[in-house]
């Protein structure tokens, strides 16, 4: 596959802040990839040196097939000259134009005649059911209705490379979660390369291809959804991603590509997790759990052995599970099932662990997450 | 995520990555500098270096003449209590006025507001002199005083309790407007987290309201005070006659002597006070986050019922516009028909021979004129330039663009007889260029001098308020940096042009400091004529010029409803039809 | 033949100076003046503003204060002038070396309130003057050129002497800031006796206003309004004939209407002013005025 | 148990729109109720007229025994003098003021002496675990500690009942996530009634004791979590909470209290439902289905008879689980499985259905949902 867009060795820094630091990845024709981290880690700058509304002080930035900045050359394209689509997560849709015209300026910029920029408005009014809301102004839209508007602007011109920051964080949940399937639709329509910009993991998921997760400037990994959730490449990564629970444990045995571990208020709980590289070192580490990964039972079921004991501190409902917290010794965990199960706040239950992560400091003492 | 950086434009790059347009900004600046250089540095300069010269070297003499003085002392301290105080009851008028009109449900806002802000319209000087004629010893409402108690009224129009009073009734709409303002943009939730906190409505003003819209009453504060520190007509008429002197009027007393270094020194001092005052109030303001609750988005406003108060509400809010705002213009009106000033209200002393006098005067004719062209001149090449300057400075963070912006400021602090001896100094017998002096050319320049901060201000403020992104987003959507400006910068910057346009256009229209200096025959202005008819005694004549400034700038006000509305119209139709 | 346009500074009343020009206009079509009418203090600032720029846009300047030609005349910017006129005009109302003539002359006396002041009441001395109390008034030395001189004629004077001043303040006697105020105060009855213009007294009871001009037996203040020609005048010639016609019968004659004491001996004086020989002038040195000004306004300035 | 507070009634409207229409309910004590709906739908206008902030035209309010409002008398305390907290969604933390005094300031003006202010306030801070922020500024607070001093700013004051507004909406995923938790506990803590306004279901659903669902202004149904998830009074409760997908369907047969359907592209497909009233009138319905309760399996393994056959049109990943959006005949079915299923776009699938709500129009055409 052609890489439509290709970062190599990018650092930004504004003063002492290394906001972008050397951050390199490549976005392939027809795909999804997200950028996903914590409020300043650096997203929204890698996007901008993207689009050209930074520069960068390191490495260079191709363009289907183009350099469009390279430090060392110092070339660096003006955005207009960019084949870019953008949106903002303000969306910035322009107050004093109404819909037609937000979505036809950047047609009209490019010198379009009339009727080809009426026809291709109309096109994108319609791909986004908005056909009708061309002579509206933007105050008279709801917020979802603007998002579209900013969305329908940049395809318009039908870019080589669609750029969101957070396009959906301004949005309620219902409303976020239909236009997330949206977007997703059009990038298949129109199988357009987008880089993604987010902070909400669950979001990230569920529309990539491909995911990058940054922290503090750094790209820790760069996977598929799967990859990310299911095999974090660090510990900050496992954090980020999904929801984990720590239980301290200790490490017993190391065999072939398996560990047994013993963990539990009173060691009494025990699990044999797969390994799939390096030597967990033995003696105390850390037993990273997901909510789904956690098997509850009542206590007046059975109590095996290999089970830990807990009680139930917090239930929520969440329609189509619940969501437990459960004290295990000085812990608590999350544990998430099915809602055909409910157990009631306070009462005693059996916790056993079905997948884990376990997490122990190598010899330099840096921390390491293997994984099952 | 709500409070975002919203991340700046740095300019540290190397020079070879700098693009095509960083170089255009850089011409912008440099063209800017140029106009800046020429309109305010160099008749600032002309000035300024004298009052670092005497008898051709160069000596601190006039200064320590200056501060050596006790008179000069007292000059200063009486400036600064005086205008303090004028400032303190603008600050408490504008405020209040602000507050009922934004905040209750008093009836007939519109006319509030416009009643409210009329002031503005009426020369400093006229109404000290309307003042003088309604509580003046032998004034309107000292008579009524008399008939009804029988005794002298117990105040005194002739002291500095007077100028106090006259300065504040004619300074506090800075702070309406800029209170106001706030207050309607202000999120009502904070008022409301504070009723549901067990808080009554007065504690609620007193310790929510107006601590958070401190910035704002800060700001109309500055204006006021500043204001009042450059006012000479107001301590001229009232203060003499209590042997009561403030900086201006001994300013104007140098002039007079002349002793133009000495005048200049003075002036320094002035400028120096503005300037002391201006870091104080930025000091006061505290850092920004703290008010960050002015937001744009439209808040629906916490609206207090009166209920049973209303009808007094409003009574006391009209007797008091009556009493200071329609008063003095009642007083102009009645100076401009009767047959001489003081005459006694019967019929036979009403005519309309002043108007035909004035208007008979060709020079008088010429002046209407003049102010015609020199008031819409001077405001649009101020608003122009200024939105340019604040583009440099907001949105393109041109570094220099916001010393050039401080720098344009400065002559607004100065007495307009100091800016309109700069005029001459620098433009009599240049030391480049044309001969300004003697033509329309140099009242252009005066004004633009003196009116350049209001510019400023408002095209500053409109554009902080427009985020980044809109441009970003027609950037990115392929327009260059010009193009952006030309179809998305300019038409949301409109609003804020055309409130400083409108500012301008009211103050320049009757200036008289400035101009009554650096007129010629053929450069008569309105302001002009009518301080000539009121100095050599035609009292009426002057009255009567400044009553037919009066529905000029109430047309001008009508004409921007009228653009504002069609503004709308435009929108609603366009909205209609897709295409256009 | 002079032609071309004069640039005429003028402090003097506007109804006085364009019948002067209109007439004068008529009679030399080939010249143009441009007038720069202005308040006497305005004009000052203006025209010292312009000396220090270097250049004196004026052609002719016909201001109020003495003080200032004097000034000009030892700064080397006015130009010598023999006029055809000299001679109608006494000499203490012209300058020695030719420099300036008096266009016009004014007096300072007693302007008073007719509805307040009774015909037996009307003061007829300075100290009856200060019997009035607050309701006397004065325009300040100190921004009117008119009342500078009268404090300096009246310092000189050996009967009333500074010492006036310290008793008007006793007395309690007014001082506002100029002419235009008193004037207004003494209309409106604010004011009951003024130190008053005799023109501006005249022309205001000829508006209606109920005020009216006496002359005090024990000095009055004749105050010259200089007339000079500038000596880097672009025009000189026509500015030359220009000052000549103002100089002239005819030019004195306007005046004489507005109420105004000619300069001439040989014009009558407006009817109802008693003539020049009648009024009782105080003495006063403008040379000693020039030297000993700012110490005077100092002193002014502390009783003040 | 006593009510805490009553709603009889309440109407309020703004010229045409009545943005509260008739509407009552009680939260008794201890009480954790949730009003919901879509935007505009009248809850901050219902929590409002609580508040006293906004006055209705008809209906009484009742507070802790006391009547606060009754348009029929004009009784109308002001909300200085109803004993409650309440928390803004835009949190309205007075930026001019540190913590400390946030929180003491509705203390300061009910006249406390400042030992006890001070006191309560450090008991305060030290519940919401910010015991050492006092002196800071908000401005120098992140979005969570500023919602949490806005919530202990209400709690201060030891309010009879805690009015919520939204306070959860503007934070980012991560945190509201633990924001909702510590809200829940605090309750627990201190056992104070909350009536507590979101749009998020899911908020809803997990926080609640109690839910009102609201609708233009109508209350549709009060329930706890599992009644108004599991069996919704209503079509648009069964649309606004939780997520369903519908396909037309034929009702069969009708038996005591189970009802056969026919659906799928031909219908092919077959279910039993239990239905708990009224009768289904034969003939064509809709049948509704929530993405937990579909079973899809690929259609090499086995096409059974009573089940449907798809395609997968498009899968998104959600690290617990996958959701797929499968075309069956003309309609779209989401579809929720295990992170353990994971099926190929475009893949044929079999689907069956295990639970499903019938919505049919009775003989007035008024919709009705007959739940299972
Ligand atoms: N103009 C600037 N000057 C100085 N520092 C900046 C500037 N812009 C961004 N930063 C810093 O760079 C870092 C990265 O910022 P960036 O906006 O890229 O973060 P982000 O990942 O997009 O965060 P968010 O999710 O909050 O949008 C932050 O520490 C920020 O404070
Ligand atoms: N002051 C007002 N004047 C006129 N209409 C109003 C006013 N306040 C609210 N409304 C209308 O009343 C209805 C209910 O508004 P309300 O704010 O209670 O909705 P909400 O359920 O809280 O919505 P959201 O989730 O968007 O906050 C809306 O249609 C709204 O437009
Ligand atoms: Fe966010
Ligand atoms: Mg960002
Ligand atoms: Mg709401």
């Amino acid at each position: 596959m052609t890489a439509i867009l290709t970062l190599d060795g990018l650092t930004k820094r504004y003063g002492q802040v290394t906001a972008v630091d050397n951050v390199s990845l490549s976005i392939d024709a027809n795909e999804f990839f997200s950028l996903i981290g914590p409020s300043g880690c650096g997203k929204t700058t890698t996007l901008r040196s993207v689009a050209g509304l930074e520069s960068a002080q390191q490495g260079c930035i191709q363009m289907a097939g183009r350099t469009v900045f390279d430090a060392a050359t110092r070339r660096d394209l003006p955005p207009n000259k960019r084949p870019i689509g953008m949106v903002f997560q303000s969306y910035a849709v322009w107050p004093h134009m109404n819909i037609y015209e937000n979505i036809g300026y950047p047609l009209k910029v490019r010198g379009l005649p009339r009727d080809a920029i009426k026809a291709r408005v109309q096109r994108v009014l319609d791909m986004l059911g908005m056909g009708n809301l061309g002579a509206r102004m933007p105050s008279q839209l709801s917020g979802g209705q603007q998002q579209r508007v900013a969305l329908g602007r940049a395809l318009a011109i039908e870019p080589s490379l669609l750029l969101l920051d957070e396009p959906l964080s301004n949005l309620d949940a219902k409303l976020r979660e239909s236009m997330r399937a949206e977007l997703k639709q059009v990038q298949r329509d129109t199988g357009l390369p987008i880089l993604y910009v987010t902070h909400d993991q669950d979001e990230a998921l569920a529309m990539s291809d491909r995911i990058g997760v940054m922290s503090a400037g750094v790209l820790h990994q760069i996977g598929t959804p799967t990859e990310v959730y299911t095999r974090p490449a660090t510990r900050f990564v496992l954090d980020f991603i999904g929801t984990v629970s720590y239980l301290p444990c200790e490490v017993l045995k190391w065999e072939d590509e398996s560990v047994k571990i013993r963990w539990g208020e009173a060691g009494e709980a025990s699990a044999m997790l797969g390994v799939n590289q390096d030597t967990p070192k033995h003696g105390p580490a850390s037993l990273a759990v997901r909510p789904e990964h956690v098997l509850l039972t009542p206590v007046a079921d059975a109590i095996q052995p290999g089970l830990a004991r807990g009680r139930v501190k917090i239930r929520a409902y969440l329609g189509d599970a619940w969501e437990y917290h459960v004290r295990v010794g000085e812990c608590l965990i999350r544990v998430r099932t099915d809602s055909a199960q409910a157990l009631e706040e306070g009462s005693e239950v059996a916790v056993g662990v079905r997948q884990g992560y376990v997490v122990n400091a190598d010899d330099a003492g840096q921390e390491r997450v293997l994984f099952s | 995520m709500s409070q975002r950086i919203t991340p700046q434009h740095k300019v540290s790059e190397p020079p070879a990555l700098l693009r095509w347009w960083l170089d255009y900004r850089r011409v912008m600046l440099l063209l800017l500098t140029l106009f800046i250089a020429i309109t305010i540095v160099y008749p600032l300069y002309q000035v300024f270096w004298r009052s670092l010269m005497v008898d051709g070297e160069w000596s601190l003499a006039n200064y320590s003449a200056v501060f050596l003085r006790p008179s000069n002392y007292m000059a200063l301290w009486n400036t600064l209590w005086v205008s303090v105080l004028a400032t303190g009851l603008a600050v408490l008028i504008g405020t209040l006025a602000a507050f009922v009109v934004q905040r209750t449900d008093v009836p007939h806002k519109a006319l509030l507001s416009v009643l409210l802000v009329l002031p503005f319209a009426i020369p400093p000087l006229f109404s000290a002199i309307g003042w003088v004629q309604l509580a003046g010893p032998v004034g309107l409402f000292t008579q009524w005083w008399r008939e009804l108690f029988g005794a002298p009224p117990p105040w005194n129009i002739y002291s500095p309790g007077g100028i106090i009073f006259v300065l504040a009734v004619t300074n506090y709409p800075f702070v309406f407007i800029t209170v106001a303002g706030a207050l309607a943009r202000m999120d009502s939730s904070l008022e409301e987290a504070a009723r549901t906190s067990g808080v009554g409505p007065l504690r609620i003003m007193k310790d929510i309201t107006l601590p958070l819209v401190r910035p704002a009453i800060l700001g109309g504060a500055l204006l006021a005070f500043v204001s009042s520190i450059d006012n000479f007509g107001i301590p001229a008429v009232l203060g003499m006659r209590a042997q009561f002197y403030v900086l201006t009027t001994r300013i104007y007393e140098a002039l007079t002597i002349p002793n133009m270094p000495l005048a200049t020194a003075m002036s320094v001092l002035l400028v120096l006070v503005a300037i002391v005052c201006l870091v104080a109030f930025r000091r006061l303001e505290g850092s920004r986050g703290q008010y960050a609750v002015i937001s744009g988005k439209s808040v629906t406003p916490n609206v207090i019922r009166l209920g049973k108060a209303r009808p007094w509400v409003l009574a006391a809010l009209y007797l008091t516009l009556v009493v200071i705002v329609l008063m003095p213009v009642f007083a102009l009106v009645l100076t401009s028909l009767l047959r001489f000033w003081g005459a006694d209200l019967s019929a036979d002393n009403f005519t309309l021979r002043h108007y035909i006098a004035v208007l008979n005067q060709s020079g008088a004719r010429r002046g209407i004129i003049n102010s015609l062209i020199l008031a819409p001149a001077a405001a649009t090449i101020i608003v122009i330039v200024s939105a340019m300057i604040a583009y440099l400075n907001v949105k393109a963070r041109q570094r220099g663009a916001g010393l050039l912006d401080g720098i344009a400021t400065v002559p607004f602090a100065l007495p307009g007889s100091v800016i309109g001896v700069s005029m001459i100094l620098a433009w009599s017998n240049p030391a480049f260029g044309p001969t300004l002096y003697g033509t329309l050319w140099i009242l252009l320049a005066g004004y633009i001098m003196r009116y350049m901060a209001f510019g400023l201000q408002s095209t500053r403020s409109t554009l902080q308020q427009i985020h980044d992104s809109l441009e970003e987003a027609a950037w990115t959507s392929g327009a260059s940096r010009l193009r952006t400006i030309r179809d998305i910068t300019l038409p949301l910057l409109r609003p804020g042009m055309l409130a400083g346009w409108v500012l301008i256009f009211i103050s320049a229209f009757n200036e008289l400091t400035v101009s009554v200096l650096i007129w010629t025959t053929g450069a008569e202005t309105i302001g002009v004529w009518i301080f000539l008819m009121q100095d050599s005694g035609f009292t009426g004549r002057a009255a009567a010029l400044a009553v037919l400034t009066l529905p000029v700038i109430l047309l001008l006000y009508l004409f921007t409803q009228w653009l504002t509305k069609l503004e709308a119209r435009r929108r609603e139709r366009r909205a209609g039809k897709p295409d256009a | 033949e002079p032609s071309g346009t004069v640039t005429f500074y003028s402090s003097m009343q506007l109804d006085v100076v364009e019948p002067i020009i209109e007439a004068f206009e008529e009679r030399h079509p080939e010249i143009e003046i441009d007038l720069l009418y202005s308040g006497s203090v305005e004009l000052e600032q203006r025209i010292f503003s312009e000396i220090e720029a270097g250049r004196l846009r004026a052609d002719v300047i016909w201001a109020a204060n003495p003080a200032l030609f004097l000034n000009l005349k030892e700064q080397g910017w006015l130009a010598a002038h023999d006029s055809e006129h000299k001679h109608a005009i006494p000499e203490d109302l012209r300058d020695e070396d030719d420099m300036f003539f008096a266009g016009r002359v004014h007096h300072m006396g007693i302007g008073y309130n007719t509805n307040m002041v009774s015909e037996d009441e009307v003061p007829r001395t300075w100290e009856a003057f200060l019997e009035w109390g607050p309701q006397a008034a004065s325009a300040s030395p100190l921004h009117s050129g008119t009342n500078f001189n009268m404090l300096g004629a009246f310092t000189q004077n050996d009967e009333l002497g500074f010492e006036w001043y310290e008793r008007a303040r006793e007395a309690g006697m007014q001082v506002v800031r100029g002419t235009g105020d008193v004037t207004r105060g003494v209309v409106s009855g604010e004011f009951a006796v003024i130190k008053g213009i005799d023109y501006i007294m005249a022309g205001q009871a000829a508006e209606g206003a109920p005020v009216a001009f006496s002359f005090p037996e024990d000095g009055v203040l004749a105050l010259p309004s200089p007339l000079a020609v500038t000596a880097e005048s672009e025009n000189d010639a026509a500015a030359r004939v220009f000052l000549d016609f103002i100089l002239s019968e005819e030019g004195q004659q306007v005046l004489v209407d507005k109420f105004f004491m000619p300069v001439r001996t040989d014009v009558e004086p407006p009817t109802g002013l008693p003539s020049g020989d009648a009024i009782n002038a105080l003495e006063i040195d403008y040379d000693w005025m020039a030297e000993n000004g700012d110490e005077l306004r100092e002193r002014f300035s502390e009783l003040y």
